[in-house]
Order: structure tokens, then sequence, then C-alpha cells
């Protein structure tokens, strides 16, 4: 138990190490912005002298590490200034835009798990047939269709030709889940298909290589077989490689979802990135970016942790 | 070479002209041919022979477990009265683990790191006797036990990473008999261990073997493990069978000259620092295998026109002693020196 | 006796090596495996030191300290009476040239990319000895010597047999004349007919070239074929030592007992008639090794005084050595 | 129009639906002195009420002022406010009031004190009575009073500085929630000018992403959205409405007049007759562009007659070559344009055009913020944009930009400053006209670095049925 | 067992890739993508010969127009030949995941190398940052790059490259970790090798195999993110043409168009398919010798 705790411990220091290291690199690649952000805060018509009061107010006049440390300290309170543009506290705007991003985001990771892993499964076992083909047809297509071409497909067809749900926007789980899932439906799918050919794709890998592996030769002698044998032997191991994925893609997902939310009109974390990213609204930036890389390192987190849940060797 | 009829009722297993072959894409490859075998009841037969020339697939035939591009090509193979080369796959799965069990070389790899031992061990009895998982759970810890591990209950509910390699085994072996079948084949079980470990594990055979009626089909490389613990021996060489002959008999008077090298190349304690002998050359791999005696290249006593055409049949030497080779007579004892 | 004692080629005194475990074992995290355990280990020119003991003992660990490819915890390793234990990498040249290895995975030794003529010159090259146009040549030269078909030096190691490709191992590590040569399991992969030919050649360079050989095996028979002495590590220590015959006919130490028992022989009627000693329980985790003997857990004859003293490895006539208290007796004193 | 309001009467006010509008860009504060940038004034418009009300065409009419006077030298301006307005916090709106607002606009904070600094001082004359002095005439000041210079606010939320986020005005609308994508803003009952105020509130959605606005507008998300001309032909295929409400802005070709090159005349002479405006009209502006040679649309009270009949249109791709050919072979430049796509076409064309006459141009399609800053540091050969030369004022925005570049201190034509000062002596715009038109005139003889393709009128884009929208201005919207 | 039948080769001196090259060439997809991807780069390389217009040649008036046998893929939204603007943008298709893969290269392959062989401290300390950059999405981490050093279509790809970099760290260190275990990395030692000799002659060589994987994939990769880039606005320098940025203007205006997008479309999910598989072959053929 201690050792496991310790484990647990250890882990969850790497994590934080981590995160320091990505607001060391986000706070100081910013510095390398042309412009200042205090011309950004005046605007077209200022005077030098205001110009200077917005440096002084933005505690831009004190030296780089100062800077750094200060925000630091903010941000450990949950406090990541405030938008040079919007003068609001970044938190919050950023807290606002969560639920649409969280909620495209989940969903379309329920849907990568399903279809891809029950696609990929059905491939792999089926190895070399039909079946498989279709699969890896389709996860290679996936895999190479930009998300943003998707989704307007998805758009014309779902949205206008079909007219099943709206175009853009995004309606709060407040408003109902009916107008909720309708929003966010094409979306999830846009930015789900390439993770759900991903997973399809290690999930094929993975039950290919439990097949070939010595221990199905012996369930197999044993007598096992058919489903007894998918579901006792080959799912639970193939799933090492699957959940592995789910972890590494977890960036990608949420970089994805950039592009998904510009498409969808959804305003959510990243349309608030890129609209400060096009400002040059530092603070939003730095607070969107470790937010993210602080999710991706725990959602590894967790992925690490479920591996003791699927391979006890890793459990203890 | 005997017609099913007179297959005598104790025998569990009778391999018969048993021919495998590799089908590609492009060619057909012949991996193995004319083997002919018998188990009988409370025996031990081991399948001895260097790498390559054919012990696990003809292992793998027996399970109806052949890889994808392999298919038996001719012969029969007659389990417990039973042409598996006719069964059904279904009907195969309900052979595996009741009439015949096996275990195989590594055992850390045949054990599925995500389940616990006393679930594999309990899966044969749930799978062909249909008992609860708590019943079949029961007799796994009575099996685990019975193959000599101690606190079997608490090891039971363990993982596979969590024994030591000879403990695997052990377990392997329980779940291999869990349904107590009438032949258990071993792919060379004990390669992977130290000598201290493989004496444990033979031994726990031996003792399992005189515990029931199970015959045992033993697969290895090793001489001096066919020594301590077989009854009947079959010499392969390059997917053919070379020799046969019990146990005694091979080690005392090969008939076949790749046996007598096999033999004399083991390196024995207390004959130090001499040069050994040697066979020269190198096994034909399959596709390659030349016209007459497989063995001609590497044989001293090739005999051009003789050896290197057609097909040489096996003959008799002895009562139960048979070799492939056309030095190998009646009369027992006359074979050529080396 | 008035003898001149010749000075041995490589002494090994006292050498020490820990692990960090969690990476290879199953260990919890944070213990170390002390793979070698101070193990002392004279090789004198021309001879066969064998070295035997079961998987995890720390054969080939100590393979790798005495040719200098880890790093020592402690202990000294002198090579012709200069001390090398603490030498640096760059500074350890010469002494590489000197002292050799093979390797027990004749598949995994030789660089997949690289011809098997790049693989017996290669040393010559890092050595500046010859030139890049006389490496055919010379590559030929060392097939001769190693019986290897020369036609077969332009191939690739996944074209080469697991026989070959040994030999081409063996002609690598004598392309720079060594006087050591370390081989570790280097048949343990093979086929028996293979495997006769290896040894053969390996006795056949050390009649001819005055090699001193250090052989590691888990096989006891080929460790006493080829040996003049055996040393049996258990755990991390040697627990018995001395020549090949005293060891193979009186071994004394329980677990060289069992050990031999184990060893299968090829005869039907020896098998009958010995004794297998099985050893009770199992092999203790390299990173938890017990109190006092290490090998009282499993061994038939453990005593008392076992759990408290961690008997010292002691001469007991003849150059045999053994740390067993049934031999020794309860002593103080350190190792001779 | 007339007919459109009256189909909006049958509502009372604030009671009809909730108007949905879209937009590329969101007010980053509501404080008119801090915002910095004009272009917000349609949603500060919903919150505040100005002095000076002014339409379209910059016609300037009574709104909280009802009445304005500039004295005969134009250095002083008396105003009389209009009485019984309150704010949205139910304090009075009076001179007291006002005084308070310009004290705060002519402040170091404020972003438009630059554009105030000819004031010099504000006084109440009486309770409704409003005196301006000014250190040169202030013809241009009620104009600059209908801008964000005019937004009259609470003194209460003045001196609690709260106005960027909680901004308290004298409008018909008070502000509701406000989040990254979406400001809300709700009827007020307390409105002094109730009549033909239509919705129950307003939500202004931000979506950058033209595509996707014109997509929500089809997937009724939205009730109406600022568009681009060439997405009509689409819109009309879906079945919605659009609007042209004109504009004092111009899509302009900007050039720096001391880079090499540019800084003959002729040269930019060549570019301007390079440019093809009839063909950008057809593909880019949907044929709704209005060309013309000054930034002004033939409606925009600055507007010069004049000029439309001077040659400065000819579109002469052989003569501009020559010329280029003459005064600047090998001329290779870089065109910045903001990253927002129809300006990026925009400056595809003007780079097609260019290398028609010889002139190599790459074209760099930088972000807004980026943008203004360089321009504002000379920073730039040639800037493709969209102009406001409405905003403040078109004297003041003709003195910043009929220079050499925005660093320089030299003017396109000496006579320039001396235009524009004539333009400040009188309020009335037909004279304001006439001086300024003279300037332009001045500049465009000069070679005028500031070329004007063609003015635009925006492009709003509505759902089927939509009436009562005339002026850029959601107020009098009724959605069906 | 080993392939002993093989044949003797003749002598001379092979390196590996001639081998991995005629082995992906026998492999039925293999010869197929290396087809593709020789043809494209024949493409980029000779545009102006291949392409049947002047790319930037305008013509407002017959904009947006189908396929006609003037212009076989139409027109855009200016009225520029469409075929002959793919062609070009072949060369940015062909540049830019060469210029972002390369910089992933140089960054990732000996950092990589070194951390998989000398493994430690300062190897850890690799690890911990190429972490800490995994950690922040790709996409937002190219854009964060853009707004700091401004856009275009090689800060975009350095940046690519830069976000590239620490996952073929990763690659290289795991599949370095590998061969460092391997015999003839020990073997090297013992000779004397010096670290550089071992790392150079005998880990990178052996690490190619994943690392071509790789590198198949991301240059695949690289074209995907160029195309989301441009359609965030942050892409190509106009007016240059990407198939990214081409085929974000012709979806924008696909209802008026339809047809537009499908040229373009097929042109990068194609290419990018092609890359994908490759990396596929590669890993089967170069799979396949170790099993050998
Ligand atoms: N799945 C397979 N596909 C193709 N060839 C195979 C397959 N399995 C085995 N072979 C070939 O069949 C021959 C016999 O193999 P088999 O595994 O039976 O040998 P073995 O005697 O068990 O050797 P070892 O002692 O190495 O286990 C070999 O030449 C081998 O290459
Ligand atoms: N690099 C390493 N890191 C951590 N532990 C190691 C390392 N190398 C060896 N060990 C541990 O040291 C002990 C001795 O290992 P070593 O390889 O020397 O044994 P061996 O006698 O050669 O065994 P085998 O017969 O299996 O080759 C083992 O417990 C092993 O797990
Ligand atoms: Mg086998
Ligand atoms: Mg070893
Ligand atoms: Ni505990």
């Amino acid at each position: 138990m201690r050792s496991r705790l310790s484990h647990v411990g250890r882990r969850l220091a790497g994590a934080v190490g981590t995160v320091l290291l990505v607001s060391v690199v986000v706070f100081f690649l910013l510095q390398l912005a042309p412009g200042n952000a205090a011309d950004i805060v005046v605007g077209e018509d200022a005077t030098p002298q205001q110009l200077d009061i917005a440096r002084a107010q933005l505690g831009l006049d004190r030296p780089l590490i100062v800077q750094y440390l200060n925000w630091l300290g903010g941000v450990v309170h949950g406090d990541f200034g405030d938008s040079l543009f919007t003068r609001r506290s970044v938190a919050t705007g950023l807290w606002e835009a969560a639920p649409a991003t969280l909620s495209i985001t989940l969903l379309a990771l329920l849907l990568a798990a399903v279809f891809g892993v029950a696609a990929g499964a059905a491939a792999g076992l089926g190895r070399e047939t039909w079946v498989d083909r279709v699969v890896s047809l389709l996860a290679t297509l996936g895999i190479a269709m930009p998300s943003f071409w998707v989704g307007l497909v998805l758009v014309s067809l779902f949205a206008f030709k079909l007219k099943w749900f709206p175009a853009t926007g995004y309606a709060p789980i407040s408003d109902g889940i009916g107008p909720w899932l309708s929003h966010i439906v094409l979306p999830c799918v846009a930015l789900a298909l390439a993770l759900s050919a991903e997973v399809a794709r290690q999930a094929r890998g993975g039950v290919v290589d439990v097949m070939a592996k010595p221990y199905m030769l012996a369930a197999r002698a044993r007598g096992a077989n058919g489903g007894w044998l998918v579901r006792r032997h080959v799912l639970r191991n193939a799933a090492i490689p699957v959940v592995t994925v789910f972890g590494l893609q977890a960036a990608t997902l949420l970089g994805g979802v950039v592009v998904v939310e510009q498409v969808f009109a959804i305003p959510g974390l990243g349309s608030v990135a890129i609209a400060a990213v096009l400002r040059h609204d530092y603070p939003v930036v730095q607070a969107y970016v470790l937010m993210v890389a602080v999710v991706v390192v725990v959602i590894n987190l967790i992925v690490d942790t479920s591996y003791g849940w699927i391979n006890p060797k890793v459990r203890r | 070479m005997k017609s099913p009829a007179l297959i005598q009722t104790d025998t569990v297993l009778a391999v018969d002209q048993l021919r495998l072959d590799l089908s590609g894409p492009s060619e057909q490859l012949e991996l193995v041919q004319d083997v002919s075998f018998e188990v009988r009841a409370g025996e031990t037969v081991a399948l001895i022979g260097e790498s390559g020339c054919g012990k696990s697939l003809t292992a793998l035939a027996i399970l109806g477990l052949l890889p994808q591009a392999v298919r038996i090509a001719g012969g029969s193979v007659v389990l417990a009265g039973e042409d598996i080369t006719r069964a059904s796959s279904t009907r195969l799965s309900a052979l595996r683990g009741s009439v015949v069990g096996a275990v195989f070389q590594d055992p850390m790899s045949s054990l599925d790191p995500t389940m616990t031992v006393g679930d594999q061990i309990a899966e044969s009895r749930r799978l062909h006797l249909g008992e609860s998982r708590k019943t079949a759970g029961e007799r796994a810890v009575e099996l685990l036990d019975l193959v000599g591990i101690s606190n079997p209950r608490a090891r039971a509910a363990s993982f596979p990473f969590q024994f030591s390699g000879g403990m695997q085994q052990r377990a392997l072996i329980a779940a291999a008999v869990a349904c107590e079948p009438r032949l258990l084949i071993a792919d060379e079980p004990t390669t992977a261990l130290d000598v201290t470990v493989q004496a444990e594990i033979l031994e726990l055979l031996e003792d399992l073997l005189g515990r029931t009626k199970m015959a045992l089909l033993l697969v290895t490389h090793d001489l001096g493990v066919v020594a301590g613990v077989a009854d009947r021996v079959v010499v392969m060489y390059a997917g053919q069978a070379a020799e046969q002959a019990p146990t005694d008999e091979l080690f005392a008077s090969p008939a076949h000259p790749y046996t007598r090298a096999l033999l004399s190349s083991v390196p024995q304690v207390g004959r130090t620092r001499q040069p050994l002998p040697v066979i020269g050359g190198r096994v034909p791999p399959a596709g390659v295998f030349p016209d007459g005696c497989r063995f001609q290249d590497r044989c001293a006593h090739v005999v051009p026109g003789v050896c290197t055409v057609g097909p040489i049949e096996i003959r008799h030497v002895a009562v139960e002693h048979e070799s492939r080779c056309v030095h190998a007579s009646a009369q027992f004892g006359s074979e050529p020196s080396l | 006796m008035n003898e001149v004692v010749e000075s041995p080629l490589l002494t090994a005194a006292a050498l020490t090596k820990s692990f960090r475990a969690g990476r290879n074992s199953r260990g919890t995290a944070r213990r170390y495996v002390r793979a070698v355990d101070s193990v002392s280990l004279e090789v004198g020119k021309g001879e066969t030191i064998g070295i035997v003991g079961e998987s995890g003992s720390g054969k080939s660990t100590l393979g790798r300290l005495l040719t200098r490819l880890l790093p020592i915890d402690s202990g000294s390793l002198l090579f012709e009476g200069a001390d090398v234990s603490d030498l640096k990498r760059a500074q350890l040249r010469s002494f590489r040239r000197s002292v050799q290895m093979i390797h027990q995975n004749p598949y995994g030794s030789l660089d997949p990319t690289k011809t098997a003529a790049h693989a017996m010159t290669e040393p010559l090259l890092v050595h500046n000895i010859a030139k890049k146009s006389g490496l055919v040549g010379r590559a030929e030269e060392l097939a001769e010597r190693v019986a290897l078909d020369p036609r077969l030096v332009q191939r690739r190691p996944d074209q080469l047999s697991g026989g070959q490709r040994q030999r081409v191992a063996i002609a690598r590590s004598l392309s720079l004349g060594p006087a050591v040569l370390l081989a570790d399991e280097p048949t343990s992969a093979l086929d028996l007919s293979t495997r006769s030919e290896i040894l053969n050649l390996l006795l056949k360079l050390q009649l001819e070239e005055g090699l001193a050989i250090v052989l590691i095996s888990h096989d006891f028979a080929t460790v006493s074929h080829l040996s003049h002495y055996i040393a049996v590590m258990y755990l991390g220590r040697i627990v018995e030592q001395g020549p090949a015959d005293r060891i193979a006919s009186s071994c004394l130490h329980p677990y060289t007992e069992a050990l031999l028992s184990a060893v299968p022989v090829a005869d039907p009627a020896v098998q009958r008639t010995r004794q297998r000693i099985v050893l009770r329980g199992e092999i203790p985790s390299p990173d938890a090794i017990p109190e006092g003997c290490r090998f009282r857990l499993r061994c038939p004859k453990a005593m008392a005084e076992c759990a408290t003293v961690d008997p010292p490895l002691l001469q007991i006539g003849g150059g045999h050595q053994v740390a067993c208290l049934l031999h020794t007796g309860v002593q103080t004193g350190g190792i001779p | 129009s007339d007919d459109k309001k009256d189909g909006t009467s049958s509502v009372a006010p604030g009671t009809g639906k909730t108007v949905r509008w879209g937009t590329s860009t969101l007010p980053t504060t509501f404080d008119p002195a801090t915002v910095g940038s004009a272009t917000h004034i349609v949603y500060f418009g919903l919150i505040y009420d100005t002095l000076i009300h002014t339409d379209t065409n910059g016609v300037l009419t009574p709104m909280l002022a009802t009445d304005w006077k500039l004295s005969s030298d134009g250095m002083s301006l008396d105003m009389t406010l209009r009485d019984g307005v309150k704010f949205q916090d139910g304090s009075t709106f009076d001179a007291k009031a006002a005084v308070s607002n310009f004290d705060y606009m002519r402040s170091d904070k404020s972003l438009v004190a630059n554009s105030l600094a000819m004031v010099k001082s504000v006084e109440a004359t009486g309770p409704l009575a409003l005196k301006f002095m000014m250190s040169r005439p202030g013809g241009d000041l009620p104009g600059l009073l209908a801008g964000l210079a005019g937004m009259m606010s609470s003194p209460a939320s003045l001196a609690a500085g709260t106005n960027a986020t909680k901004p308290v005005g004298a409008g018909p609308f008070k502000i509701g929630t406000i989040s990254n994508a979406k400001v809300t803003f709700t009827y007020w009952d307390g409105y002094w000018n109730a009549k033909d105020i239509v919705p129950r509130s307003v939500e202004v959605s931000f979506i950058a992403d033209d595509a996707a606005r014109l997509n929500a507008l089809k997937s009724g998300q939205l009730d109406i959205a600022i568009s681009r001309a060439s997405q009509i032909p689409e819109a009309e295929a879906a079945g919605l409405e659009h609007f042209e409400i004109p504009a004092a802005t111009a899509y302009a070709v900007q050039l720096n007049a001391t880079q090499p090159g540019l800084d003959n005349p002729d040269v930019r002479r060549a570019i301007s007759m390079a440019i093809d405006r009839e063909g950008i009209n057809k593909t880019l502006g949907n044929g709704i562009c209005s060309i013309t040679a000054q930034p002004y649309n033939d409606k925009y009270w600055a507007h010069d007659k004049t000029i439309d009949e001077k040659p400065y249109l000819k579109h002469d791709v052989a003569a501009a070559k020559a010329l280029v050919a003459k005064n600047a072979p090998d001329l290779s430049l870089t065109i910045l344009a903001p990253n927002i796509t129809v300006y990026q076409h925009l400056a595809e064309v003007v780079q097609g055009d260019l290398s028609k006459i010889g002139i190599s141009a790459k074209v760099n399609a930088i972000d807004y913020v980026d943008l203004t800053t360089r321009s504002l540091k000379g920073d730039y050969q040639m800037v493709v944009t969209l102009t406001t030369p409405g905003s403040p004022d078109p004297a003041s925005w003709e003195s910043k930009y009929f220079k050499l570049s925005p660093v320089s201190d030299v003017y396109l034509d000496p006579k320039i400053p001396e235009y524009l000062a004539e333009s400040y002596l009188s309020a009335d715009p037909k004279l304001r006209a006439t001086a300024i038109g003279k300037a332009t005139n001045a500049a465009l003889e000069a070679g005028t670095n500031q070329i004007t393709i063609c003015v635009p009128p925006n492009t709003w884009l509505g759902a089927a049925g939509l009436t009562g929208f005339a002026s850029n201005d959601p107020r009098h919207v009724l959605v069906k | 067992m080993t392939a002993i039948s093989a044949p003797l080769r003749r002598p001379g001196h092979w390196i590996r890739m001639p081998v991995t090259l005629r082995r992906i060439l026998h492999h039925r997809a293999g010869r197929f993508c290396f087809v593709f991807l020789t043809l494209l780069v024949l493409v980029a390389i000779f545009a102006p010969m291949v392409a049947p217009q002047d790319p930037y040649a305008q013509d407002l008036v017959s904009a947006m127009q189908g396929p006609s046998s003037k212009h076989w893929l139409g027109t855009d939204y200016l009225g520029r030949d469409v075929l002959s603007r793919l062609v070009y943008a072949t060369r940015i298709a062909v540049n830019a995941p060469i210029v972002a893969v390369g910089l992933a290269v140089v960054l990732g392959l000996p950092s990589g190398l070194y951390a998989g062989y000398r493994r430690g401290r300062v190897a850890d300390l690799m690890g911990r940052v190429a972490d800490a950059l995994l950690s922040i999405p790709p996409i937002v981490a190219a854009i964060a790059i853009v707004a700091a050093v401004g856009s275009g279509l090689t800060t975009t790809m350095l940046a690519i490259g830069l976000v590239f970099a620490p996952r073929l760290f990763r690659i290289v260190r795991g599949a370095t970790l590998n061969v460092a275990e391997e015999g003839y990395v020990d073997a090297a030692e013992s000779i004397g090798s010096s670290t550089a000799r071992v790392v150079w002659v005998h880990c990178l060589p052996n690490v190619l195999a994943p690392l071509l994987v790789q590198i198949s994939l991301m240059m695949g990769f690289a074209l995907l993110a160029e195309a989301s880039l441009s359609f965030l606005g942050l892409g190509v320098q106009l007016p240059q043409a990407s198939w990214g940025s081409m085929l974000k203007t012709a979806a924008e205006s696909q209802f008026q168009a339809p047809f537009a997008v499908l040229p373009t479309g097929l042109c990068l999910t194609v290419t990018i398919l092609v890359l994908n598989t490759f990396g596929d072959v590669i890993r089967d053929v170069t799979a396949d010798r170790k099993e050998a």
C-alpha cells in the first residue's frame, strides 16, 4: 500500500514538474512576440505617456523573471491575470468557455472509444477479411482528411440538406439535453473521426498482436475459442495499446478541437484561444496553453493509472 | 502403417504418415512428411530433433492448432479413437483441454498476464465440464496444490508476473491437466528454465504420470531429459521421423547415423578438454530437401545411388525399433561404425 | 619451493556491483540488487575458468565487470598487474585490445546492418591497425582462423546461421590479438551439433594461441568440458571454486551438489540410478537476499547457524574453496 | 426607410423578439473612453446615447443635445441639453453630468483625449447648458460629439470606474451578460425615446469565421449578421435577405511614400491606374461597392462631387506600366493585409494587378493588431485594408493620413493643412465638405498614397422576413 | 532459423538502404506509394513545365467556374486556373513537410540517440522537457509559436517541426534504448569504440527503420497541420497557394461551386494517405527483416 501511494505520489510530482516546465516554456515563448502588451492595450491613438502608464500597470517594466514569478504566483492561486482586451479575469473567460469544449471532447472521446474499438477489434479478429479491409481503408481515410473539411461536409449534409442538426453554436446543458446534444453532435463527429481512425488502427494492431501471443495458443489448447476467447483473453490484453493511444491522442484532440470550434462557431476554449492569439492577448494564451497542458497531463495520469486496472503488473 | 482396426485399445494417440505443408501465396513447401508414431496410455514418448525439424508443428497438428499457413496435407491423427484431421473446429475445441492438454516452452508468455492464475487453471473446467466459477476455482486451488505450489489459495488469486518461471510452468501444467486429459503434450517445457528448476518440473511430470493413466508426448532437444523420462523416443530430422525406439535401446544401439552423431556430440561431465565429434554441414531447410536420404550431405556412410535416390522407407531394426536408413538392418548390432 | 609464480593475467578482488532494482527484476522500487557481491577471481595465461550458476546469479554481470563494460562499484581489477578498475572510457583502449568478449546471443551480438567483414574488422579500424583498403583481406584471414567459409564475409548477419554468426563474433574478438577471451554463454542459443563445433573452436584457439578464457554458462556439462577451474555462483557470490575435476567429482557445497545432480545425463542407465536432489522453495528475489547463508532457505542441509552466519569463501586445500559452514565451520577471518 | 418603420410600429416598445446578431469582432470594453477603436460603435450605441446623433451619411441631428451652436470664430460651442433624460441607474442627465463625462474623456486615461485635444474647457453654464472653449476653431467638434466622445455615462459609474464591464448610459438597452463569445443587451423601459425601439433584447455573438457566420444564419442560430459582399449569392440562394448599409469606410491601398520607389508620385499614380476597380467590384464587391477616388461614398457629407469629374480613376495598364518602367523598374513590394478573408482576396487582386504593370509584390497577411502597430510605426510599404476616414472626423483622418507616412511630418501637398484648418472654421457640413474636398483633391493631385479602391456599404445578411433594419442598428429590428 | 538458403551475394559493400528500398518496391502498396511520391516530387520540381497556365494570372470575369476545356479543373475566386495552382502548390506540399520534419529530425534525432544511449541525468531532463512539450497540443503550440514570431509558411512549418521534435525524440530514444540493450552495442564498446562511433555506426542505422516510419507519418501530419493552420488563417503567404489554403477557400464556397473542393481535397487526402501507407509499408518491410 505504501509503495502504491508513493508510486502515485511520484507520478503526481512528475506531472507537476511537467506543468511547471510548460509554464516556463509558455511564458518565455510569448516574450518573443513582437509588439508589446501595452501597445495593444492602448490602441491606435495613444500618446507615449499613456503607453508608459499602461506598461507600469501591466508590470512590464519589471525584469522578466520577476514577471514570470508574479504570474506563476497568481496562477497557483487560480489568478491568471486579466485579459488585455476584455479586461475581464482570464480565469472567468476560460471557465465560461470550458463546458462547450469539454462537452465536445468528451463526447468525441466516447464516440471514438466505442466505434474505434469496435471497428478495430472486428478488423483484427477477422484479419485479412473484407471487414478488415473496409475498416483499414476507412481508418486511413479518417486520418487523412482535414477535420475542417469533414466539418464543412457534415454541415452541408446534416444541417442544410437533412436539417437534422443546427450548423453552428452551442447550447449549454442547462438548456436541456436535447438542444445540447443536437448542437454538439456534428462537431463531435468531425473531431472524433480522426481519433476513431487512430483508435481503430491501434485496436486492430493490438488484437492482431495478442492473437499471436503464446498465451493465446495456451488458452486455445485448453479449449477456449470463439466469444469466450475474445472476451476473456483478447480484448483485455489488446486494451493496453488502445488506452495508450488515448493518452497520446489527448493532446491532438485538444488541438483539433480548436479547428472544429472555428468551423462550427462554438464559443469554446479553442475560439477563445484563437481570438486571443490573433489579438496577442498574452495572458489568455498563456493561461489557455497551460490549462490544456494540465488537462493533457491529467489525462495521461489517468491513462497511467488505468494501466493498473487493465494490466495487473503495473497495479502494485 | 497400421490400419485403424489394429490400433490397440490403450492407444491414446496414433499419428500415421502425417504430412504438413506450408501453403504460401506462390509456393507449396513440405514441412513435415511421413511421421508416424503412437502413444499409449501411461506412456511417455519423446519427440527429439534439432531446431526446425518439425517437432512443434507435429505437436500443434495433434492439437489442431496449426498456424494459419500450415495445413495437414496427408495422413491421419487419431486421438482417443477420433481422427482429428476430419474433426470440425468446435469438436477440436471440445477435445482440447479435455482429452488432450498442452504445455509450451515459454511459461512466462504462455500465461495471460491480465488474468489470475487460478482463473486460467479453472478455465478448462468451466469450458468442458460447465462448472461454475466458484467450483472451478476451488478445483484450481486443489490443482495448484497438486503441482506443488505452497499456499495455493493465495497463489490462485495472484497474477502470472508474481510467479517465478518454475511456478509459472507448474501452473500451466495444472491448467493443462485440470480436466484429466488422456494425453499431455509438453513442447520443450523446461528449455527456458534453470537445470535445478527443470529437475523439479520433470519430477512433477513423472509424479503426475504415476498418479494417473495420462500419457505424455514430450517434445525436447535435450538428450539428457529424454534419457531421464521417456519410455520411447522418436527422432526427427528435416521434417521426417528418422528413428524410433525404446529409450534404452536408442541410447544403447542407435540405428540411424544421425542419432548416433547426436548422441556422441553431447559434452559429458568428466570427459574434459577433448574435441567433441561434430556433424559437418547443416540441416537442409524446408524446400530444398535432397532426393533420397535427407541426412546424406552430412553422413559418412552415404552410398551414392542408394542413399541419394527415391524416398527412403522406414525399416524395422528390432521390435518397436525402426530407422530410416538404408544401412539399418534387422541384424541388430551390425550397424556400420563411424 | 622456489618456482616463480607467474602473476595471473586478470585478477579480480572483491568485485561488487549493485543495480537499482525495478527495471529488470520484479523488485519493488528503490531497492538495490547486489548482482555481484565481493567476487574474487584469477585468470592465468592459457587457462579456462568456468563460471556456472542459475539464471540471475550474476554471471553476466561479473563478465561485464571483468571486461569493464560496467563501472565497478567496489573492489579492484588488475590486468597484468596494473589496476584498471578506475580507468575512464578513453583510458581503457589498450585494456580493450587485451580483453575481449563473445556474447551469448549470436543473433543480437552482430549489428544487423553491417556485414560479417565489417564486424570482424571493425576493431582494427577503431584501433587504427588497418587501413580501410586492406580490410576485406584481413576479414578473410580472420574467417580462416575460425574456420568460416571466407565467401560468407560479405553477408549480413541475417544471412548467416547461428553457428556462423558465433564464428564471426569469435573472429571479431580475436582480431585484436587478446590475451583474455570472455565467453558469456557462447553456445546456449545453438543447436547441439553446432555447439560442439564452437566448443572445439574455442579449445583449438586456446591450445594454439595460449588464450585465457573465462567461460560463463549455466550448463555444467559445457563448462566442465572446457575448464581448468570452475566457480559456482549463487545470488551474486561465488559459493564454491576449484579445479574442474574436483568440482565435478567431489563438490562440497550443497548448492553445487544439487546443481550437478540436476544436470541431465544422456544415458538412461545413469539417469535411473541417479538420485536427483530437488531443492526446496523458490530462488529468493535478488533484492531480498536472506540473512546469513544466502542458500539456506533452499538448502537440504541447512543448520541453525546458517541463519546468522554468512559463510565466507574459504580454502580447503588443493585450490578448492567453498563457502559453507558444513565444510569450513564457523570461523572468523576474511577471505584468504 | 419609413415603410419598414411602419411595419414595426404595431409592436409595443421592448416587446419584439430577441435579435440575435452576429459579428466578426466583439468589443473588448464597454467604456467609450478606452475602447480605442471605432468599430464597436454599434454596440455602444445600444447602451449610450450620444449628445448628437449621426446617420450613416454623417448628417447630424439632435439626441441628448437639443441644440448646439458654434461661435462665429469657431472657438467656442454652446449646447442645450435635453430635459428629463435619465441614466440607466436612475440618475438624471444634466450639464453637470456631462461635464464630469468630459473631465474623464479628456483625462490621461482616455483614448479619445487626443481627438478632443482642441477643447480647452467644458463648463456648465446652466442646468442644461454647456459651453465648450477651444484652442482652435472646432468645426469638427459636433461630429466628434456624435461619436465615442459624445457618449454620456452615469457620473456614478464614471466615479466607480466600472464602465468597462458594467456600463451605465442613457441608451435604450442595458448590458446583460458578457462572455467570450456573446454579449446580451436587454431593453430598458426608462429610455426617453422609447418609440420605435422594438426588440426586448439583443444578443451579439462573436463568430470570427465568415463561412461559419453564414452557416449560423442559414441554420437559424442568428437573425442578422455582418457579412462579405461575395456571400450574397449564397445567402440569397438560401432565402436570406441582404442589406447594404452605407458606411464611412473604404477599401484602400495605403502606400508609404517615404519608401524607395513609392516616394515617386508617378509610381503611386501608376499603382492607382493599375487597379482593376470594376473587376474587384464585380467579384469581391458583388457589384455594390461604389467606385470613387475619394474615400467617401456619394451620400456622405464630406463627399466632393468635383473630384468625381476628374480622371483619377483611370484604369490604364499600359500607361501605368510605362510609368513604372520609367520611374521604378524592378520595384518589388510587400503588401500587408489583415488576415481576414476579404482583405486577403483584395490584396491578392492588387498583387495581380501590380504584376501586370511590372511591380512584383508579395502578400503578407498579418493579424489586425500587428497591422495597426506596424502602420503606426511606418513599418510597411503597402497596406491593403479597410480605412475608416469618417472616424472620428474626416478632417482629422486626412490630417493623419495625407502625410508621406504616419511617422512623417511632410504632407503630400503643403496646402493640405491649410485646407483642413479651413474645415474647422465652421460646423456647416457644406462649408466643411468644400474645405475637405480641397484637401482630398490636393492629395490626389500629388499622387496620393491613400488610394481608394472602392467604397463598400456594410453588407448584412438577415433571416427572411426581418424588418426595420436600416442603419447598422438592431434597435428597430422586428424578427418574424 | 536464419535464411541459410539465401544465395551468396556478389561481393561489394551493401548498405542497408537499398535493401529496404528493394523490399519496398517488391511490396505492392509500397511500389504504388513510391511511384506516387516520386511523381509528386517531379511535379513539384517541374511545376512550370507541367502547369498548363500561369497559376497567378487572374481573370476576375471568369471567377469560380467549373471545369472547361480552357480550365480543366475550373477557376478559383479570382479566376485563376485551379489545375495550375494545384501543380504549383505541389511545391509547398513537398517542401513544407520536409522543412517541418527536417527540423524535427535535426532536433530530435541527435538528442534521442544521446538520451537513449547515454541515459543518466541529462537524458532524464531531456525526457522531462520532451514530456512537457508533448503536453501542448501540436496545433495549439504551432499557433502560439506563430503568435510569437509571426505567420508565414516557413515559420508555421518550423513551428510544426518544433512540435514534432519531442515526438521524434521519444521514438528515437525508445528505439535507441532497445538497440543499446543489444549485444552488438556491447560488442562495439568492448572493442574500444568511441561513443560517437557506437552511436553513428551502430545505433543510428538500427533506429533508422522506426525513424523512417515516423518521418513518413509525420510528413502526412505536417500536410494536415498546414491545412488546419491555413484554415485558421496562419498559412502560406499570398498569392502562393497551398493545398490547405486552396481547400479552405474552396470549402467555404462549396455551396456556389460544389465541384471546387474535389480536386484539392483529393490531392491532399490521397497524399496523406499515401504517406501513411508508406509508413506502414516501411514498418512491415523492416519487421520482415527482423523476423527473417
Ligand atoms: N507459422 C509458420 N509459418 C511458416 N513456417 C513455419 C511456421 N511455423 C514453423 N514453420 C517452419 O516449419 C519448420 C518446423 O518448425 P517447428 O517449429 O516444428 O520446429 P521445431 O522442431 O519445433 O524447432 P525448435 O526446436 O526450434 O522449436 C521450420 O522450418 C519452420 O521454419
Ligand atoms: N542493467 C541492470 N539493471 C538492473 N538490474 C540488473 C541489470 N543487469 C542485471 N541485473 C540484475 O542483476 C542480477 C544478475 O543478473 P545477471 O544478468 O548477471 O545474471 P546471469 O547469471 O547472467 O543470469 P542469466 O543466466 O539469466 O543470464 C539479476 O537479478 C538481474 O535482474
Ligand atoms: Mg519447437
Ligand atoms: Mg547472463
Ligand atoms: Ni498499505
